[in-house]
């Protein structure tokens, strides 16, 4: 997925006007700590200062440019909350008067033993912003196709990457891209070592995109409908075929984008099947799932079949180091595959 | 003939320059009192402005290079830069709709306090009540003018009190990156208050400006109640900037002559120097303007404000479902 | 209430072991934005800057003072939301062997028509901050009792003022407090004009305290159940009052305490009544009221009449200036009221 | 005998003190290489840590004031400070217990990466991984010093990337404000690294300790791969601090000897200065200690440390049922 980002950014550097791609290590020689910004031409470095980077986001986009901002890790964007707020703000603020066309990408959530300061959710906060579009991608070629969208909106955008699928293959190429894997890696994966003279040789790109707002079924099912992104989607579909051969026919919708996202899909589904799982890692107290929740409720009271679920992180400060903590505090195939069984076993 | 040249040469400034100084000045005064009047009469819920600051802001928006993009100067104002805006040579009715909340309001719609101006045209961005924030965004302009070329700048204004948030210090680093300078203009209005905090019980620093200085900037303090010794600082501060690219950190020394905000009661607070009754004793003995001019200026402005106001006060407020006009941004940027 | 909170506070100061109540004209001659910390004794001012303020409580409280910070309006906290955060994981991160006895208070929510920087809401946040005791009075009595635990806590706590209500006058006095408010005035409420030589007189207070975490039924009712908290609360009451006419028999439950909430008092309830409305002013995605949502459905699905409702703010940037705006954003009477004719009238 | 008083005199500081420090920095030194190499066998997932600033880490530590409270001296470290927490008489063990995430890790429980020390008793408080919010808090425990009266002082410490971010300015100013000084020792070490990116190519400071002139503070830039140096700058900054409980900035050149962490290989970097090398060359000219002797306190430490490991790494991991520990400390504060 970290390459999809970068031929995606590669891309909107050359195609869509993409002026900036900065933060942390963004720039050479690192390419950022995910390797997803390696060899783009208009990466740099910033300061180690996230305050100022989503300034600098906000102040290029004020100015025409077209900025792709990155914190290195969901964790450390909690002091540019006012920041956040503000560029979601900033078109309703002034009635119209500007607009903010940038992209803020960042790393999230857990399942790479990052311990409490790099395991943080965003989703919870990013979907309590008014004014952003809000998306995450748990494939390459949606990464890759989001990105797109992304790059071309007119107001904010924020990227979460799921980190622990960061070097994660998809099953589906991205358009351009060499059928083998080593061959793309020797093409655009910095090398060991020296870099200063080394030059990324790009695919022939094109503008796969996948629009904002639009969530997929990626597994139908008629008994359930399951609702994740990132991360726990790919879980999530595991444990749907898991418990397929016990007889429980999960649908799984890959929301893809959180804000807006795809109402009319998830509802479709659960008036189809009558039951509703939401599956993500935030904690679970003031949990966007909760949304999902209170919506499928509101809308679809009378003809639930069973309560609607949400299976989230649990209510605790942090995800602990050690793999009990971590497994213990978010979901978990064993988990989500239970909730599956028990969600398809009750009663109307 | 011989005489009135001898006089234009010892002018520190060109006549019809002083004179259209104090036109704004009194515009900018007359339009704060008028905004107060009206919070005080019930057309509007708060006032905040910067009446006490015209002879820094004014010089400040005429040497501002206007228009939109890159290409000119942009201003992240903070909320007491009405003289500044006015000097741009915009219309003082939007923001009397601005404080009567009407729908017409040019800035926000009925929807932001008074003050807090955005005017894309004249890059403006939208101010706003965050203190500091501005300083954080000045670096993001000032880039894509520097990478478009030209002269154009940007300009960031805030108080005294808002240099203690860390967002100061991020604007002096961020426009110092070496072999990345920034053409900002970075100003502090100092007031010396902070609301009711006194400066001088929580800054330690004897100049704001002397925190430019480790960066390697350029810094300087001046006297931000004299208009000329303003406008002349100002032209040559922004003349380096524009030339050199590299940011100048400017300390204004001004008043606050009608106390905080309407919160603080919005009263004259006799203590403070008013930088226009300097200025107009200036001017008569210049012999620029004399007493009776300078109040024919006064009437006019507060006439003309004490019109429109009449005219906003009747305007419609905006409707209720307006609220979710404008979350998003139409795809083309609108 | 604010004079209710700075009663409590000075109790603090002599019985408590508050060290310091600080924050942005927190100190004389102000006395904070709301008068709620005249002639304290040990109020200070802060230099304008958030992030110092709360790293300044943390830092006494680690140090084992007593420290209680304010921030001006909840408006500008968002910025210190990594120092809240770490404020919240300090004794979990360190497995138990730190703890920090803060507290932080704030005003929140809309009402005084505070434009778009002075209406935000704090509770969504707030409860997505596991670690922190999250309290919210809707009465002067409650306001003051609460302070008063807030001050015997071990662990952070934040104390969110519902700024529309901080010069209401209670039904309950506070004990000591004298029964004629102008002769209270005249006693703690700083003069105009010069007030250096000015010294509250402090009634006789007594150690009056509300428990962390227990709410209160203000009306029952066997109907409905609708559960608020801080400045929606009274309006609640009141449209039960008004309702109640229509034969609509609503309980009103005023949560008090938002983290850790009492449970038992919602569920108790709304096992009686089938029925539950949720209200609160901040903006409705991600929002606390639909945990309670969620929270309902999980353990009381099969018990309901009716979908478990929240009424909320709208999910728009911002609360506008003009009425028409404010009215539109933010809960209105009628809308509660109607709300809970509603729901109500749902048939099962 | 003669002989030997002479060169007592000549030593820079008493020879016991030089021979402990060279244990100190020899055992902090084979702590992180032990640390390392659990990273590398599987044991432990992440390594970050302080090899190569022990010539500055250790002096901190033995030069502090060790007890619980405000009558003692607070520290606020980041996560390089292994050498200050051996300094303050810290058993080594505790680290080998966080870097397993052992239940019996000390400072976490297993939660925290290894290098975030928690010691309660010696008024370390908790390290994070939050670059730079550790200088916000400083000036609050520096408060609780000041009010309890005698000479305890705060200390903190953090690298030279982190100071773009605006706390360490917040820093600069809250430990100024006029009458109102803060007993800190605010450290930088500066290893001219943020993770890859070069200081010089953000930062135009050409001393990061001039960012404190501008508020009238105390300032030095130190050599921190010189123990012997360190130990006298350190003594004479911490004497001030304690005596005139006013803030003394101190940026210390350090070196990062094995990159920014494991997640750069945490392999050797041949080219940063290694103090431990130079001092040994300086005890040995000196006379204090010889190669044989020297050897022989590496290879003691490396020893119990590789001991020490191998009994750790069988130590039971903390349960997922302990998630719901300490979210709260009980009433008493436990
Ligand atoms: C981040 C933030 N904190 C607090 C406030 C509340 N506030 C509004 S104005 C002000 C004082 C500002 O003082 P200064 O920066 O000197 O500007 P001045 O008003 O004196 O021009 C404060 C604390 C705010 N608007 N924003
Ligand atoms: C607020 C924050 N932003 C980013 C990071 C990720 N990060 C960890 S260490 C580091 C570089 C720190 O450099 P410096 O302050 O010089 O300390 P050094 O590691 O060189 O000792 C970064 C960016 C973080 N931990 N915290
Ligand atoms: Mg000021
Ligand atoms: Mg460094």
């Amino acid at each position: 997925m970290a390459q999809a980002i970068r031929m995606a950014l590669h891309y909107a550097e050359e195609h869509l006007g993409v002026t900036d791609i900065f933060g942390e290590d963004v720039g050479p020689p690192l390419g950022g700590v995910f390797t997803v910004t390696q060899g783009l031409s208009t990466a740099w470095n910033t300061p180690l200062d996230e305050r100022g980077i989503v300034g600098m986001a906000m102040g290029l986009a004020f100015a025409g440019q077209r900025p792709v901002a990155e914190i290195q890790f969901c964790d450390y964007a909690f002091n540019t909350m006012d920041l956040l707020k503000l560029a979601g703000q900033m078109c309703w603020m002034c009635n119209g008067d500007w607009n903010l066309p940038m992209v803020l990408k960042t790393p999230v959530g857990a399942g790479i033993r990052g311990s409490i300061y790099h395991s943080h959710s965003f989703d919870a906060v990013a979907t309590h912003l008014p004014g952003w579009r809000v998306v995450m991608p748990s494939t390459p070629l949606d990464a890759y196709g989001l990105m797109i969208s992304a790059c071309q909106e007119a107001n904010p955008v924020m990227f979460l990457e799921p980190k622990a699928l960061l070097r994660v293959r998809g099953d589906e190429p991205i358009p351009g891209e060499p059928a083998d894997p080593r061959a793309l890696s020797k093409m655009i994966d910095a090398p060991l070592g020296d870099r200063s003279g080394w030059r990324p040789q790009w695919p022939a790109l094109s503008a796969y995109a996948v629009p904002i707002g639009k969530g997929k079924v990626v597994r139908p099912g008629g008994q359930l409908t399951v609702v994740s992104y990132g991360r726990m989607l790919p879980l999530c579909a595991k444990a749907a075929d898991d418990v397929a051969a016990e007889g429980v026919d999960a649908e799984v919708i890959d929301l893809r984008t959180l804000a807006p996202y795809d109402w009319d899909l998830v509802k479709a589904s659960i008036e189809k099947t009558g039951r509703a799982l939401f599956v993500n890692e935030d904690t679970e107290v003031t949990n966007f799932g909760e949304h999902l929740v209170r919506r499928a409720v509101d809308e679809l009271f009378y003809r639930l079949l069973a309560p609607p679920r949400l299976l989230a992180g649990k209510a605790v400060p942090g995800v602990g180091l050690a793999d009990n903590l971590e497994r213990a505090s978010v979901p978990q195939p064993p988990e989500i595959a239970a909730a599956m069984r028990e969600l398809a076993a009750l009663a109307p | 003939m011989a005489q009135l040249v001898r006089i234009r040469d010892e002018l520190p400034l060109p006549r019809d320059l002083l004179v259209r100084l104090h036109d704004l000045m009194v515009q900018a005064r007359a339009l704060e009192e008028r905004l107060i009047s009206m919070y005080k009469s019930g057309h509007g819920y708060f006032w905040i402005g910067g009446p006490g600051e015209e002879a820094f802001s004014v010089p400040l928006g005429l040497l501002m290079k206007k228009g939109q993009g890159p290409a000119y100067d942009f201003l992240h104002a903070h909320y007491r830069q009405s003289g500044t805006i006015l000097a741009l040579g915009e219309d003082p009715v939007g923001a009397l709709r601005q404080m009567k909340n009407t729908a017409s309001d040019p800035y926000s719609g009925g929807r932001n306090f008074g003050g807090h101006y955005s005017i894309r045209r004249l890059n403006v961005v939208p101010v706003t009540s965050t203190i500091e924030v501005q300083y954080l965004m000045a670096p993001g302009t000032a880039l894509a003018q520097k990478r478009h070329g030209g002269d154009a700048i940007t300009i960031v204004t805030g108080g005294d009190a808002g240099t203690a948030e860390g967002d100061f210090a991020s604007c002096l680093l961020w426009t110092t990156r070496p072999g990345q300078e920034l053409p900002v203009l970075i100003v502090v209005t100092n007031n010396q208050w902070g609301i009711s905090t006194p400066a001088a019980t929580v800054h330690a620093t004897r100049n704001l400006s002397d925190r430019g200085k480790a960066f390697g900037m350029r810094t300087k303090t001046i006297d931000g109640n004299d208009p000329i010794a303003s406008y002349q600082e100002l032209a040559e501060a922004m003349a380096y900037v524009r030339k050199e690219r590299r940011p100048f950190l400017l300390e204004a020394k001004v008043s606050r002559l009608y106390g905080h905000s309407s919160a603080s009661g919005a009263n004259l607070v006799a203590e403070e120097q008013d930088c226009l009754r300097g200025y107009e004793a200036k001017l008569e003995r210049y012999g620029v303007l004399d007493r009776e001019q300078m109040d024919a200026v006064r009437v006019r402005h507060a006439e003309a404000l004490a019109q429109a106001a009449r005219a906003v006060i009747e305007e419609p407020q905006p409707s209720p479902d307006s609220i979710w006009d404008h979350v998003f941004a139409p795809k083309d940027g609108g």
